[in-house]
């Protein structure tokens, strides 16, 4: 990553000195966390206008900058997709966060799950991310390290469905990152994976070439990276990097 | 013949902007193919088992949504105004509804916990959701509006007049609608047949939600195609290889049921 | 055995109220200017207008009854066994001409409200077929079975309508203006074929018509409808012969005028002017009656100038007076509005005068009369008919 | 007035289930809803703002499509069967992409490395992809087929004949289009309106792929209601209460431009 | 200032090759039976079918023109200023009677061929409507003017559409049976509208009718079209008087043999009966040639039995040297086919024959005839037209 400036919090906003736009472009799961840290990061530099932030999935925010998407950041869920778009930045991303799975279940845990190999237990519905994206991939590698052999009902294109699944009990269990049981706040409950942090996912960062806004695309990256920075997405469930 | 019906001279170009607008894209989409891979996209197994099950189930939701949205614009057309605008109304609603939240309510609806679906659950341990039944009734959902505005324009027009002198030379109502009122229609009913299955073959949303991704039982092409976009590298031109397959073979289906199409001869 | 038709039904601020009585093997004419409600009344009677109030029976059996509160008896259309051929030929146009006729014999079966007939079996499909080509023979048209209606002249589209409506074998047939749009060859055989087969059918028929031929030819009896009202009916000789108002006259091409009888067979007009008849007045009304007195246009005679009393109607009581002879016509002024050629001469009418007169070519230029002329008009008793006013009937039967 | 021309009986059932079919889902959606938390939820200050900009955009794209589509309906109801079979088939194809494979589309059609939009960008500095402009461009683009199939439909059901009286009355095409054939095809341009409008309000994908989702610039309400719906948590309620928003002001859009469909009378 | 048309038009495998002309101020009659191509001959002047081969011309100017290159000079209809009554009224359903009958009116401006009429400001909308009132009101609908089609009966739907062609004011004018659907009263009011009209606005004007009334009352000329053909054009009276055809001769009331001219007046028929005629055949043919006798059906007589000669036919030449006399009926045996009613009697038909008598109810009872009867015929020379046979025309004038 690129060694940054410690923050200082007690700069005021003409001490920073920044000004001028910026347009992010961040994976949906990081859309409570990054609409408070743009948001914060604003109110340090008033200078900056922080533009309304795109979130949607990895994938089709790399298609859509590979297709000349106008942004400063992009921040994304996974390695696979910020390679689709290396040609369009300098230098490897910056790794800010970290996120692991966990057994969503319905609350209270009524069929008692506690482990991966519960899920294969005959007549279980479980449901898992598809293994071309993230979440999926992830799931695959914790249950095989496990040695669980199990098919799921279906397999969802995004964490978001696995979890409105459980919540509406159409599945008995699913795989889902931490952060999405924690928003999911008592719809479903979170059963701790032993060693999930076998299959973490990490979440790079990275300023794009095309920026009009190079110094203001550095100082959001610098500050995601910052204790305050990751304070904030620690609040949602994000481990560090 | 046609000499004296011709269109304003003027008409020609916006015609060709919408012209351009519907093809343009699909031009790009071609330009822009990885061509080389394209064979291997569209032959392997996993796509040819995602356009068998597509095909099987945009075929059955469309016959369904025939069995059962004719008579249901029959009854939306021959009902008094009241009546028939507000199942007209009705009947609409799935189309303003982003298929997402549709999926999201055939599951509240018929999921296991579902106002029907639970009571399926309970009674006969009928489960609907993750099975293709389910993709059925997510594409019906969302494609038989098409055909139930499209089949009611048609009867409107149509009018009555034919059914009464039908009437009036003995035959039964049954006889009426399936020897004057059908085939009257028929340019209509093919139209909207079109639509419903345009719609129920490049359903994604609620299918994706409702009915689930697995291989072989849910995994429509949409979704094959929706699952190859969201997975990294290479997966993603396959995106387009399939999604070429899917059009191609729509074209061909559409182009087959438009051959039936008999057109009302008229005198000028 | 018989169809009786009671209705009163409403189109906007139209109302028909009007009653018919046709017995099987019978075929009623009905006459009536454009408007009068006609096919309106065809319409109730099969069934496709809901009346506000009245009936429709056939052979006793109500299809159709409305009372005043509204409860209703309403058989379906299909299920009358009663046929319309509407005003327009209406042929289904995915069908061939054929298709067309054979629609009828194949869509029986349908269950029917009344007897043995409707319970035969459904025709097969060639029977059908077979069927219609006799009846498109019938009409002349057995070499166009094969066409759609869009590929048929307008008159050949008639025929293929009469033909299914008579191939659907009906109870009951009502036909409207069914001549329109046939050459004159073709509307004798159509009359012809009629006539045939509605006796042979045993058929209780209806027949609209603006054509007094068809009325005379084919009617057993007409009836006059005026602004959704029977005005008269009974034969054809005495509802034309003897006509009750303007439209009637006019059907049978007379000129009609109303008055009270005075002594010496003198019809006395509204405007004064005194028409003479020749024949009694049958039945005699009683004095101060209002009476009708009919005579052809050709009756009318003019002459060139009125010179005996050129100062008009006031001294129509001294016109009177001077024509001492019960059978002497009794001349009057009229001046001349225009001349039309007619299909024998010329027919002159008159401004303000409803009275119209035929003479030929060769008179008028003898007289040397042109339009604005001032003439002297006299008629000829000998062919005045004269007879009590008719009122409009309520009922007829 | 109707006696004779009922429904058959029969028919009653299918149309009875694909009432339900298309009201249910929406029974379970008002029936599971959180209510206490819908109001706030659609008051919020985002969700007025998606809903002001969903309402632009389709309203736009409707009317850019009524512009284009009636006219190349025109030209395809009057061409040669021919030619009218390739256009229709053409313009058909939107239909069956899913949109996400539309917006991909889109993108290499106009993006800032596309066919048309490289030049755009180098020869005027024109960026449409990620705009509000976008946002219609892909709603129109997904909507306009339903428009043209509906209104060609309607053109062929009305024929030729009126159209050639009033050109025998001296009337010119433009006014024999504007005075005739546009009356006497009201109800189907009414329909396709209706669909057309229906659909573009309900559009996501494509404009989700091509305009990106940017609160107040590009996120319309099924975008909003797909943010809502990932972002978990309570928020997946708010996406309900968004999505019966968005119903509730389809259903009052649409019944008030179905208040204008004048129905031709007919005789009986 | 003409119309010429001279068409060549297919549609299936009926093929229309005719050629009419009509001058400004006149009015041509085209007759002809069903199925004839009189629609066909119209669709095709006012621009609403492209002929095989031919042209259509207004004062000069070709509006149509196909040679048999295949090039062709096609004017859109709307720029033709040619105005089409069709067959079926066809008035736009979305609009009153009155913006139906104003739509003329308003529409024009259009950018016209020729003439300074088609450069006159476009009507105001407003001043349309007054003038489109004034049309319905010689109609006789203009209490009707707010209603829509749907509303009107079949002969008010026919008269608006009437009131909008005329409204039009074109240069030249076709009418599809005018008179058609229109009662007996309406349709002398039309007539005369139409008479008025037509020689006012100096149009020139096609009316197809199968009435004869019409023709002579309304045309000038008359031409009578057969399977795609002119058979006959010219005079009313000579057309009708002398017709070419069996046709013309069921529509002046006629009946019509063919045969050869002998000695003294009698007209020998391929069946070989002798018909006597009266007067001189004008002009005289040459011996040898076919001509064509006519006669109305009350010249036929009548008798009981054919005693003299029951033997048939066969001894016809015997029938001749037995009738020295010229003027002399020349009775021949027939058997009485179909007896129909008639507007004045009975109308008789023979088997195997062509000819019908006519003759009174009283007549024929005094006869004691019936169907199926042997009866002798004989036709008074009096009353037989005889002339040269006419020959179908390509082209007239
Ligand atoms: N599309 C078609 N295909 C084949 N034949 C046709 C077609 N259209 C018309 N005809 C034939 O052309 C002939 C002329 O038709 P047209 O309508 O001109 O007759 P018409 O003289 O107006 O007869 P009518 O008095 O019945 O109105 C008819 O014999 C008709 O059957
Ligand atoms: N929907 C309607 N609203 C108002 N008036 C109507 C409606 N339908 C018909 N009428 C009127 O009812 C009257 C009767 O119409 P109908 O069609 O029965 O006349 P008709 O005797 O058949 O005349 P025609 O000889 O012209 O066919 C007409 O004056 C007509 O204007
Ligand atoms: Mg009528
Ligand atoms: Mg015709």
């Amino acid at each position: 990553g690129t060694p940054v400036a410690e923050p200082n919090s007690s700069a005021g906003p003409s001490a920073s000195g920044l000004s001028g736009e910026l347009t992010i472009f961040a994976a949906a799961s990081l859309t409570a966390s990054f609409t408070e840290l743009a948001a914060d990061f604003h109110a340090e530099n008033p200078g900056v206008t922080v533009k309304p932030i795109s979130f949607d999935g990895s994938s089709t925010l790399a298609t859509q900058l590979n297709e000349g998407a106008p942004a400063d950041v992009f921040a994304s869920a996974d390695l696979a997709n910020m390679d689709k778009v290396s040609a369009l930045i300098d230098g490897p991303p910056t790794l800010f966060a970290s996120n692991i799975l966990q057994i969503a279940v319905q609350p209270g845990n009524p069929l008692g799950i506690s482990r991966l190999s519960d899920l294969a237990i005959p007549g279980r519905q479980v449901v898992l991310c598809a293994p071309e994206v993230p979440c999926g991939a992830a799931a695959r590698k914790l249950l095989q390290f496990d040695g669980v052999n199990l098919t799921p009902v279906s397999e969802e294109q995004n964490v978001s469905a696995v979890l409105t699944r459980v919540k509406l009990r159409e599945a008995d269990a699913g795989l889902v990152y931490i952060t999405d049981v924690m928003a999911a706040a008592g719809a479903v409950d979170g059963v701790a994976i032993a060693g999930a942090d076998r299959a973490f996912n990490a979440y790079p960062i990275a300023a794009l070439k095309s920026s009009a806004n190079p110094d203001v695309a550095t100082a959001f990256i610098a500050y995601v990276v910052s204790p305050k920075g990751q304070a904030i997405l620690a609040k949602y469930g994000f481990a560090k990097p | 013949m046609r000499d004296g019906t011709g269109i304003p001279r003027l008409f020609y170009l916006p015609a060709a902007v919408a012209f351009a607008l519907l093809v343009l894209p699909i031009v790009g989409l071609l330009v822009r193919a990885d061509w080389p891979r394209v064979p291997a996209a569209i032959v392997s197994a996993e796509a040819l088992s995602a356009l068998g099950l597509s095909l099987q189930t945009a075929v059955t939701a469309t016959v369904l949504c025939v069995i059962v949205g004719v008579p249901l614009a029959l009854v939306i057309a021959r009902s008094g105004p009241r009546i028939s605008g507000l199942l007209r109304a009705l009947s609409t609603l799935p189309l303003v509804m982003p298929p997402l939240v549709g999926g999201i309510a055939l599951l509240y609806l018929l999921g296991r916990n579902g106002l029907v679906g639970g009571v399926l659950d309970l009674a006969f341990g009928i489960r609907i959701p993750f099975t293709t039944a389910a993709v059925v009734i997510a594409q019906s959902f969302v494609a038989l509006p098409f055909l139930v505005i499209s089949v009611e324009g048609a009867l409107r027009t149509a009018g009555t007049r034919f059914e009464t002198v039908a009437a009036t030379l003995g035959a039964s109502r049954w006889t009426v609608f399936r020897r004057i009122t059908l085939p009257l229609i028929l340019p209509g009913v093919v139209a909207g047949t079109v639509l419903c299955f345009a719609r129920a073959l490049g359903e994604f949303g609620a299918t994706a939600l409702f009915a689930g991704n697995a291989a072989g039982i849910t995994r429509t092409m949409p979704l094959a195609i929706y699952t190859a976009f969201n997975g990294a590298g290479v997966s993603q031109d396959s995106a387009i290889a399939l999604s070429l397959l899917l059009i191609v073979v729509a074209v061909v289906i559409l182009l087959l049921l438009r051959s039936w199409r008999t057109e009302p001869e008229r005198r000028p | 055995m018989t169809l009786i038709a009671d209705l009163e039904v409403r189109r906007g601020d139209f109302t028909l109220d009007a009653r018919i009585r046709v017995d099987r093997g019978e075929t009623l004419a009905l006459l009536g200017p454009n408007g009068s409600g006609k096919s309106t009344m065809l319409a109730a009677i099969a069934g496709l207008l809901t009346p506000r109030r009245g009936q429709v029976d056939v052979d006793g059996l109500a299809l159709t009854r409305v009372d005043e509160a509204g409860r209703s008896v309403l058989t379906p259309p299909h299920r009358r066994r009663i046929g319309l051929l509407g005003q327009e030929p209406l042929l289904f146009p995915h069908l061939s001409a054929l298709e067309n006729v054979a629609f009828g014999p194949r869509s029986k079966g349908g269950r029917a409200v009344r007897g043995a007939a409707a319970d035969l079996p459904r025709a097969t499909a060639a029977d059908a077929r077979s069927r219609a080509l006799c009846w498109l023979d019938d009409v002349g048209l057995s070499g166009l079975a094969a066409r759609k209606p869009a590929e048929l002249s307008g008159g050949q589209q008639q025929r293929v309508a009469i033909a299914r409506a008579l191939a659907a074998e009906p109870d009951a047939l009502l036909l409207d203006e069914p001549m329109a749009a046939l050459d004159v060859e073709t509307a004798a055989l159509i009359r012809s074929l009629l006539r045939e087969r509605l006796a042979a059918a045993n058929l209780a028929t209806v027949i609209v018509t603006h054509d007094v031929v068809d009325a005379l030819v084919l009617a057993d009896r007409v009836a006059i409808l005026d602004d959704g009202r029977i005005l008269d009916s009974g034969e054809a000789s005495d509802v034309l012969g003897r006509p009750a108002n303007r439209f009637a006259a006019a059907l049978a091409g007379l000129n009609l005028v109303e008055g009270t009888l005075e002594a010496g067979g003198v019809i006395r007009l509204p405007d004064g002017r005194p028409v003479r008849t020749g024949d009694a007045v049958t039945p005699m009304p009683d004095a101060g009656d209002r009476v009708t007195a009919v005579f052809p246009p050709t009756a009318v005679r003019i002459v060139a100038s009125p010179t005996v009393r050129a100062s008009g109607t006031t001294s129509s009581d001294g016109i009177d007076a001077a024509s001492p002879a019960g059978d002497q016509a009794v001349p009057f002024p009229a001046t001349v509005a225009r001349l039309e050629p007619a299909v024998r001469g010329v027919r002159v009418t008159f401004a303000g005068d409803d009275i119209a007169a035929e003479c030929s070519v060769a008179e008028l230029l003898a007289l040397g009369v042109g339009e604005g002329s001032t003439v002297s008009l006299s008629i000829d008793p000998a062919f005045v008919t004269a007879y009590p006013a008719k009122s409009p009937l309520g009922v007829m039967g």
